[in-house]
Formats: C-alpha cells, structure tokens, sequence
C-alpha cells in the first residue's frame, strides 16, 4: 500500500470535531453506520453477502467443496478465510500477493468466526479421516471507506447464515450450513483521546489505535484484536468492550434478518 | 472451448424451431442492465448485468503511472487488470491472475488505448479494474462493455465508447452471446469489441470452426447487437449524469474539509463532447 | 520488458516506403519471409522442431508422459503449451516469471492446436479416468526478429508432427502422435493504411494492429487473434483471412515435409 | 487455538488442587531467562528462554530504509520480521513467512511504534529481527520482550521497555503463560504487551471464550507478571552494562583498523536516561 | 544482499598484515579459528547443533519424518539440506526467497555429506518404494563474520551425529541415525599472493578466491567449490587440499567428540 | 552423482581393455563442434555440440546494469544465466531457474570475473545466456566454453579465452569427461575451468569420491584437453571473422536506416590484440 499522505488540516479538523464530541459524518461517538445486508448476491456461490457498512462495500463469498480433513481433526470439516484488498476498492490498495493488512483482515476474522464454533463442523463430517467439506471464506474489498474489519466481518457472518451444504454432490440432500453462534465484531478507534466506534476512512486514517472486540449473544468475549500504532489504558479497553456488546445486540439483529 | 464439467452428449442446444436452451433465437442478447456511478472511490465505476453474469468495473486515473521506469513521457498509458473473484465460478477459483486473466486484461487494455486521448496526460496511467462477480460465459464483453462506461464516468476524454459483444456456433447454427452451457458444448466462440460509430475493431478473438461464411455471419449477428448495447452503455451514462445534477442541486454545498483527492487533471473543456452527446 | 525507443525517423521510413508499396525487406505486401524446418532437432524430446522463420529462430520440444486425466474428459490425453521469451533471443526479453506477451503467445499458440482437434487426444487414453498421455509443448524463443506468434505456431506444428509417444515405457509398442490437422496461423500486420503479412521486428514495432488468423487445410477459420492498440475494419479483417489462407496452404507444404 | 496433533479427550490441564500439569499454580511463569548482547554483528540482541521457549532477537538501526519510497521524511519506520526456525516446532515448518508470522510481525511492529523516538530518525528504519529456535506456546511474547532488551542494548531511544505476557483459559480456570498443551487444550488465550510503567497497553490480542468477568481476571494476571519480567528486563541490561564496562577497563584500546560500520546515530544525550534508569 | 562498501585503507590493512605473514586477528595461515559445539540445543528437533567458528554462529537442525523415497532409490532415506541467511545475522542479509548465496551453500554442504554417504540412507528404509525416512537439515546463520561454508557444515555434521530417528512414531524403537563417515569441509582463501584457512569477514570480504575442500577420515577429497572471482593456480590447489587434510583430523575430533 | 533413473547393478562403466561403453578411451574427450557468431539480436553468440550436449550462449553489453542500484561505479558486472529448457533432459523440467541452475549461473559469472577487463566500463553489465538445449552431462564446461567464444565474438575485451572438461572416475579409473550414464553411475566427478595460457583455475568443483593421486590425475586430463578445446574456439573465431570479412566485402553497403543499436562501446583499440591471437 502506498503511502498515504494526510493533510494536517485534516487531522485537526477531525481531532476538533472530537474534543467537541462530534464526528465528521455527524455520528455520535458509539454510534456505528448504518449497514445494510444482501444474502444470496451470488448464484456460484454456496453462500454469500454484500455488505454496506456506510459506503463501505464488501462482498463475501462462500464455496463448499469435498475434501481431506485435517490429521488432527479427523470428524470435522474445514474452514479457510481469505481476503483481497483489490485495487477497485481503494487508491491505496495495490494488486499482488496479499499484503500484511490483507493477511490480518483474513485471521482476524476467520478468528472471529472459528473462535466461537459458529459454524458446527463436526455436522460437516464425511467420511471420518478421508472426506469432509471445506469452507472457502473469500472477502472480497470493492469499495472502502474505513472499518473493514467489522464489514468483512457482518458479511463472513451473513454469507455463513444462508449458505447451502452442496451435498447433492455426492449423492445426499442439500443442507443449511450448521450456525450455531453469531459473533459480532466491533471496532472502536482511538482519536485523541475520544474513542469512536466504526471509523470512517477518514477517522480511520487519523487514529492513534483500535481495537476490535468480537462478542457472542451472550455478550462473551471471543476474540480481541489491537491494531495501530497507539496505545490503550486497561480502562479504554474495557469501555470497548462494553460498546461491541451494546452495538453487536443490535447489528445482530440486523444480520439475522439480512 | 470452457472448461467442460459434465458432458451430456445428446444435448441439444438448440432444437428444431430454433429455441435455445434459454428460450433465446439464434440472433437474441441476455437480458442486459448497466449501471454508472456504483462506486464512491474510484473516479468512475459501472456495473453490469449480462445474463447471469454481474460484472464491475471501476476506473482511476489519470494518475501518476508506477513504477516510474513504466512512465511514457508522451502519454498515458491505459492497463486493465480483470480479474475473478474466488467465488464467481461452480469450481473455487484460487485469488490472483492466473493465464486467462492475464491474456484477457492484455487484449482489453489494447482495445480502449486507441480510444483514450492518451497524448493529454503523460506520464500518467489509466487503470481499468474489472472485477467478475458472478460468470456464466462473457465475462470479457460484459467487463469490456462496464469498463467504457466507467471510463466516461470517470471524466476521461475518449473518441467514444467502445461495446463488445460476442456471437459462436452452437449445434451447427451461428448464435449471438452464447451462455456457458453454450460455450462449452458449443462449437466456436468469437468475442469481439468495436467503436460503434465508426465500425472499429479493438478485440477479435476466435477459437473453435467457423467457414468463412459463418464468420461473417456471426459478425453481422455481433455488430447488430453492439448498436443496442451501446445505446445501454449511453442510457446508463445518462442516468447517472442526471442524478448527478439532482444531487448537486438537492444537496447543501460540501463542508469545507480539505479534500485529499487530487485536483481533477487538467482536461480541455472541448473534448468533453466527444463522450458525451449522450 | 523495457520499453522500446523507436526513433521516429525509423517510423517514417517504415511508413513511407509501405505508402508506395514497398517494405524494407525488400518483400511484397503479402509476402511471408522463408521458412525452414528442422524437425527432430532434440533427442531427448519426444518431438522437436527448430523453425527459422526469415531471422526468428524458434526451437519447440514436445515432451509426452504419462499424466491423469482432467475429470471433465476422462478419455483424452491432455495438451499443455508454455513458452519462454528468453533473454538470450532479445534485448527486450528479461528473465523471470512469463511477461503477458508470453502468455498471450502460448496461449494462442495452443488455441491454434486445441480448437483444431489437431491431435486426436482419445488416442492419447491409458486407462480412462486415471491414466493418459499428458503432451506438454515448450516454446523456446532464441532469435526474435518480429512475428513470434507464426514461428511458434509453425514450431509447435513441425514438433507434434514428428512426436512418437513412447509407449514402450508402459511395455508397449511406441506410436507417432496421431495428428488429424494442420492448422497454419498467419499474422497480418497493419502499418498506416497498408497490411503486411508475416511482419518483421521492425515493422512489428511501428504496426498500429496485428491479426493472427488460423485456417485449417479447407480454410475454414479455426482461431483469431486481434492484438496491438489500433484496430481493424471488417474489410481488413475479411482480407486478413484471405491472406492466411492463401499464404497458409503454402507454409503448410514447407512444414509437411519438413 | 493452535494446532492440535493428538486429542486426548480426558486430558486434565489443572488438577482439583489447582496445579497444571507442568506443577504450576494458575498465577505463575514458566521459568524466564534474559541475556542481552549475545550477538555481535547486530547492533543490539537479546536471548531468552521462556520454559521451553528459545528466542533469539536483533535490532540493526537507525539505519537507511530501503526501498527509498518506504522512507518517511519526518520519522523512523519500526519493522519486525518474526521468523520460526523450520525446526523449532514438532512438524518442520516451511522456511520463509507465512501468514501467521505476518501477522505477528505487523502487531510486534506496531507494539514498538509508540516507545520508540520515531521523530528522532526520520528517512531511517529501526529493524527488529525475531527468531523462534524453539517454540512451546508464547513465542511472539517472548519475541517481544526480547526485542526490548535488544533496543535498549542497540542504543535506540526509547520512553520505556514494553513487556509482554499473556493469560488464558485452561480446565474452566484463568491461568497465566499458557505452554504448548495448555493452548491446544485449553478455552482462550490472550496475549498482551503493556509499558509497565503508564498502564499503555500496546499489543491485544485474544482468541477463545471469556467472560468479561474472566477476561478481567485474565488481564490482572497478565499484568501482575509483567512487573517481575520488567525486572529480568532491566536486569539483563544491567548484567549487560556490567560487562561492557569491565571490557572497556580490561580490553587493550581497539587497533586502529578502519571500521567499516557507519558512525552511531546522532543521538541527543539527554534521551538516555529515558530508557537506563536500571 | 547489498553492496558493501569496504574501504580501501581496511583492504590495504589485510594485505600489508598477509605480506608479512600475519592476519588481523592474530592467526597464523593455515589456523582455523576456534571452533565449539553445543549438540543437542533444540529440543523440538530430532538431532541439532549450535556452531561457534571464532564469531560465526550457526544453528543447524534436523528434523525426520516419514515420507516418500526417489523413484530410482525405492530403498533409500531422502537428504534434503537448506539454508537461510536471515537478516538477524548480518547488515548484508535480507529476507526473502533463498539467494544464490544461500542457495551455493546448502548445495555445498549437502554434497558434502551426501558425497561422503555419511548417512546410510539405505538403514532408513521403512516399507520399499512405498515409506522412508526423510531428513530435513536446515542450516540457521544466526552472526556472521565470515566463513559459513565450514560452520554450516560443521554444525550439519554435528546434527546428525546426535540426531534420533523416531521410529517410535510407526510403533517401533527409536535409534541413533546411522552415520558412517565424518567427512570435515575446510576453506581457505587466496588474499594477495597469500593463503589463509578459515577466513574472518573481513579476511574473505576482501579475498581474490576461495576454495572449499571437504576430506573424510582417510584424507580422501569428497567435494570442492571454488568461489569468488579470482583463481587458484594446480600448486595452490594442492596446498589447499593438504591443508584441508591436516586441519580437518583436528576438527574431526571436535566434532565427534562435541 | 546425477539422477539415476534405473540402476543396472551390473553395469560395467569401462571394460578389461579400457574402452568404455561410448568407445571412448579414458582420455578421450566426447566430439565437440564450435560455432560462432549463430544468432542475430545477440552482441555475440555460440552454439557447441559436445558429444550428445547441444547449448547455445549469447552475450549482451557491456550494457547499462540495471535495476539501477547493482550498479557498480567501479566495473562491469559480469552475469550468466545458465538455464536448461524444459525438453532438454529425459524428464521434462519445469521452466526457471532451479536451486542447480542457480549455483551454475553464480560459478560461471565468477569464472569470468577475472578474466573480462571489468574495469573498463563502469556502471554496465556484461550479460551471459547459457541455454541447454539437449543435456548429456557435463552442460556446464560446455556452456562456459561456448560463452568464452561468444564473449569473444561480442567484443568484449579479455585477457583470454576460458576453456573447461570435467574428469572424474568410472568403474574404479580416472576418465576424462563423463557423459551421463557415466557421471550417473560413476564415482566422482571434478569439472573445472582454465586460462590456458596461464594455468588459472577459474572454476573447480568436485563430487564423490577421490585420493588425492585420483584428483591430481583427472587434473592432469582436464588440462591437457583443455588445450585442444582452446584450439576449437580459437578456429570458431577465426571462421566466424573470416566470414564476416568476406559479408563486408561482397555485400552493398546497408541502407542509410536509421539504427536503433546502441553505438559499439568505446573500447581502446589496443585491447583487442589480447583476446585474438586468433
């Protein structure tokens, strides 16, 4: 990704919105944009969502295919997540292997997702040792305004919720893919020292850190992840996490009827 | 031809009354939709509906070309990359360019640089993003076609917007845009793109049997097609334009935040029409 | 591959002798340079050709073992073509991963064959749906002077003519390659208002569009390839298959008994 | 959580009187060592074992960034490069990154961004080198708290040393520094780095099932150990600087040999005491 | 690697110290540094070694697993070396794909072993053309400062002398690997007129040539590389190859006995 | 040695008379056959046929070095890039470079260091292309002599022409130049690369297994040969002049065209005399 240069004017035009409590798009500061979800976007896939969180787009894709388990996990089916950042989406993102943004979209939230069982893959079993099915998880970038995390993560999520098992393939009856869990990641970034929920690309850009906390219905924790260059106190992280509960209740919902 | 993934020998992709397996007669189009101005970061973008095929394209530029040792010094260069999306096909395609992308990026790079005024903006690059959604047989033309209208979007000066469209052979007729099941079961397939208003030919492409005679025919099936959809291509440039003027009326003036966006390449007021008598 | 500084004064000479006829060759318009075949050039492929096309010198190897089947034809042997632009045959040609142009060549070169059926795979079956004759057809540039896509063509052409497929490694009897066509590509290059056949490295390089045009032996048209950033009208196009076909059932007697 | 090679369902990884199966009580560390300058081509190093744990940690810089356009005019770029060595886990691990070290190179860079005195260096880069020889769970804490040591040993100024330790799940209990079977078998794991003395915690990461209830717990824990390996930090250095010290009394002058390193950083004299109050 | 800059006046050093006989490190011609081992370092390896060659720090591990033999070796265990120059080691590494540098040296010290048949691979047979042991040895440059050829090597033999085959993975006993010979790589380099074994940074940074000369127990010559761009004339070779002899019987016994 | 495809236990490499299984003698060096200047883009050019190998080489420059930061104020560099095509072994190689080719490649650029007058031209490169068209052991002395004869045939100033065999053992005898089923089944193998005039030993290498009398007695064979290889260059040159000769005086003068080559490096004409005693 190249360099982005951010004119200071920038910066202290949002950093003075901030003091003053408000944001450049005039959201409050734990109020997430709103996101709006379209299942089944695509026909070749088993699964799959477009997203909008704000004018961020995503399109997630989900392919269920016959293959070997892993050594380990011999009665269970196969998740693998991946993400591109394609050169449509952003001035900024560059064709080419993935780079380590890409790389951490993808674990972040194949965490997310892994991390709570969403997906019951013992229900995704074969042939114990030979075959099971696999997930592909493909996140596809198209238009990025900020907070990708969260987006890519609603749309995993949502493409996950309305996906069929192709088991016609070998002989059986299509199934839905087994949820079991709702993870919902939130993402709260550091500007000063405000700290927003669901950055715009333009707070985005400007913030010392952020920290994206994925809860489950019961409001458990399921997985964490900081990023950026700044830093939290134990008391910011805390308030973070007590807004991805808040916030994930209702995006949830959001999901769940997507 | 395709890939081919399961092969009914005795099927029959058009019958005795001349119906193919969709309901369409040799000389008819997929039911095609085109919309401009779909994207909020690129300079310009449009999305496509070709039969099942959904194709986006979006387009930045002009802008600096890098690497620099790439720069031409006397004009723009103008690189498409086209690209599938994982999921866009029965088989799971793994990311990043295999050899077809490659090839069908190279061949529609070449098609639009006759047509980009590129001698305006040296040293920079035009960068066409085509991005396949969904496929299902036609994705170049549907790619190509979005591509053009993306490019106008975006502002940049062209001679005129480019249509593709492609015609083959299926069950020993000469048919208009064969879909999958025709391209893989199908005897010859011919891609093509043209400047419409000046008969033009930037992308030729053929594999399978054609005698000469077919091909022509099949040309003639294409070109027709071409003059629809280029009237498509300009409908959506026109509805985009005039939403654009709605929204510049209906909305407040934009907050004074300074704009990270380059200012808008220095383009001659006068070439505009050249796109635009839409 | 760097780019190529052609003077302009090149250009005109170029363009001003094709205005009244003439090419700086010495050659008239639809007029291919010489071409010799030396086939079996390599011993240790199962067919060879090194194919001189004026000064474009092209070796092509064909190697044939035993491979699997693609699901989707599980009784036809399987055709792969590669090429490499070695640096060895040009100063533009740089070492690495395939330049497009590579690619584009290769695959042009194998469309010229594949849409032929110019090698009858279902003779290339083993054991259907496990084994097969797998013939993988390498295009080795090492002298380019101009119009690669003929000279590979005619390459890969003269070397599946003289391949034996080595069936004594399955203890039986060797074969020739069962070749069923001989489909002869023909590249047409426009300069100016004028088209010129079997372009040279010079008039390769100030050619607004090239059309590479397959006929078979009762030239019907088996593959087209339109490149370079000018374009064509129908009647150019109409001319240029004329051309290759004319032209075609010359160069394929050359390369029959070469 | 990790890889998990043979499952063995009843397996107990904290007994009813609350003892793992390494003998450990839920609250404490693995055995920790910290030896600082071990190498001398780097400019700064540190060794640490970490129970079973062998990490190995460089720093060459300030030094030129390169590539050129990766410079930034107004400050030095922190970059680490996590690396394990192919046999430091049970399975031989491919050489080269993968996506995992990615990741954890990203976050141990970013980790580091904020102590560093980035404006100090602009157009330079600060190069941490992370080796895992041998890896039994933890590693990128041990990376980091190695790392540490070895910019303070290169000299690189610093607001502090950032330390790092994490906390998990096992058996239903929160427990601290999980080893290698505790993490295949245990409920969560959370990974943290924290400036020990402003409470700025600079690295957080956490997989696996918590409460918020637990997750405080899981954090207390962290942070209570964080203090003692300050300590081993410090004292590493101040071992370090012992050393160097009686070297420079009992070592004859260096010859006079042209050295072929580049001259020290131009570093203000009053930022050392920042980072060598040992 | 980048370039490196050496100053003139520090060439002229070595040199006018190689004149008269002496080294910048206070070494006589043909005296190898000191050399330690730590066998036996990584735990997570089935046989390892740390290698200290004066200032050269080398880790070398050995890892084996059940695999798949050579076609043309259906009896044999596989030996398969690597290294990498990771940018922990040196100013001049960088990380990356293996470079030519990296890659001459596993090639050199795998022949080196391989030539020596120090391993029986034959006693690592498990089912015939079917199963085999398969010994990864991945050498780890950990601080360089000169003279990898003979560390790695050192330290790979070292490795393998402790290294456990674990048989009990396939439900037999675990035994030693079977070495049967101890062949010892020794390098010198040509500074000037003169010839120094065992060459420093800054001894072979500024060296005409190398020549590297693995010997076994009997004194016999299992490999040589010649490096670098000078040359040796037959005399010097000869010397080289008595001094690989002589110092080898020394750190032989090191190594046995490490 | 080499890969073995199938192990005929009983082989015997050489019989009771010394002759072995090609007819050759232990001292006999495999037919080779030199041609210069065989290319028409390349500065300079050779083709060899040794024995049942053929490989071509082709010299570029002195030309600018790029990427541009290789380049050496000082000298040229001098690179060769030995590659095998894919059809040229029994077993089709996947095209690029492999681990092999890549130590091959670094051998022979140093075996010319010393020999090309580097200092010359400052900031080029010297570009060698070994390509392996049909490989029977022993392609790289083969490559290397022909590259000496086509950097000859470029113009490129040097203090000599480098000549290289390979000896090894077979069947228990020192034997000069193996081909592949020897170098397969044979006991070592020691290619090297000599300035004839001067006895240097530019390239040395050595696999298997040998007393150190076995080595000094396929040195001795090496050398000896090489003479008799120098003599096969030399005469590939003086016909490759003599050729060139009679082209200037029979043909008309070439058409005032305007050239793209770059013009001949400017290189002091008292240099030439060293490489063409011819």
């Amino acid at each position: 990704m190249t360099a982005v240069v951010i004119s200071e004017l920038m910066r202290e035009h949002i950093n003075r919105l901030a003091a003053s409590g408000k944001r450049s798009d005039g959201r409050v500061f734990d109020e997430p944009r709103s996101l709006t979800v379209h299942k089944n976007y695509i026909k070749t896939a088993e699964g799959s969502a477009r997203v909008q969180l704000g004018n961020t787009d995503v399109l997630v894709g989900v392919k269920i295919d016959v293959g070997e388990p892993y050594a380990d996990t011999p009665n269970q089916g196969v998740l693998t997540t991946s993400a591109e950042l394609i050169p449509m989406a952003s001035p900024n993102f560059e064709s080419g292997p993935p780079s380590p943004t890409a790389i951490e979209l993808a674990r972040v939230v194949d965490r997310g997702i892994r991390e709570t069982k969403t997906v019951n893959t013992e229900k995704l079993c074969i042939t114990p040792k030979e075959k099971v099915w696999i997930m592909f998880i493909d996140i596809h970038a198209l238009d990025y305004d900020g907070n990708l995390f969260d987006a890519a993560s609603y749309g995993a999520l949502s493409a996950l919720s309305c996906a069929i098992v192709p088991a016609s393939k070998i002989g059986k009856a299509d199934y839905p893919l087994p949820l079991e869990h709702w993870p919902i990641s939130v993402t709260s970034a550091k500007i000063g020292s405000s700290i927003v929920v669901d950055p715009n690309l333009d707070e985005e850009r400007i913030a010392d850190a952020r920290l994206t906390v994925t809860t489950d219905e019961n409001g458990d924790v399921r997985a964490m992840q900081k990023g950026l260059k700044g830093s939290f106190n134990l008391e910011e992280v805390r308030g973070a996490i007590r807004t991805s509960q808040r916030v994930g209740r209702t995006l949830r919902e959001v999901i769940q009827q997507g | 031809m395709g890939d081919v993934e399961h092969i009914p020998k005795e099927l029959k992709l058009i019958d005795e009354s001349g119906v193919r397996l969709d309901g369409r007669r040799y000389d008819e189009l997929r039911p095609i939709r085109i919309e401009a101005g779909v994207l909020k970061k690129a300079d310009g973008s449009a999305y496509i509906e070709w039969g099942n095929n959904k194709v986006l394209a979006a387009v930045y530029g002009p802008r600096e070309a890098h690497p620099r040792h790439l720069q031409d010094p006397a004009k723009a260069l103008v690189q498409c990359r086209y690209n599938m999306a994982p999921f866009s096909v029965t088989e799971r395609k793994r990311p990043g360019p295999d050899r077809r992308s490659v090839e069908i990026s190279k061949v529609i790079s070449e098609a639009f640089a006759s047509v980009v005024f590129v001698e305006q903006f040296p040293r920079t690059s035009v960068d066409i993003f085509i991005e396949v959604l969904q496929a299902d047989a036609g994705t170049r033309c549907a790619g190509l076609t979005a591509a053009s209208v993306a490019l106008a979007d975006a502002g940049i000066p062209m001679r005129d917007l480019v249509t593709s469209c492609a015609s083959g052979k299926i069950g020993g007729v000469v048919a208009l845009d064969l879909n999958k099941d025709e391209d893989n079961f199908g005897e010859a397939d011919c891609p093509m793109a043209i400047v419409p208003r000046t008969g033009e030919i930037v992308l030729l492409q053929m594999d399978g049997h054609l005698t000469v005679d077919e091909f022509e025919r099949a040309m003639d099936l294409s070109i027709v097609a071409t003059k629809g959809i280029y009237e498509l291509q300009r409908d959506a440039l026109r509805r985009r334009y005039s939403a654009m003027a709605e929204q510049a009326m209906e909305a407040p003036p934009p907050p004074p935040i300074p704009s990270e966006l380059p200012p808008p390449p220095d383009m001659p007021e006068d070439e505009l029409p050249e796109v635009d008598d839409l």
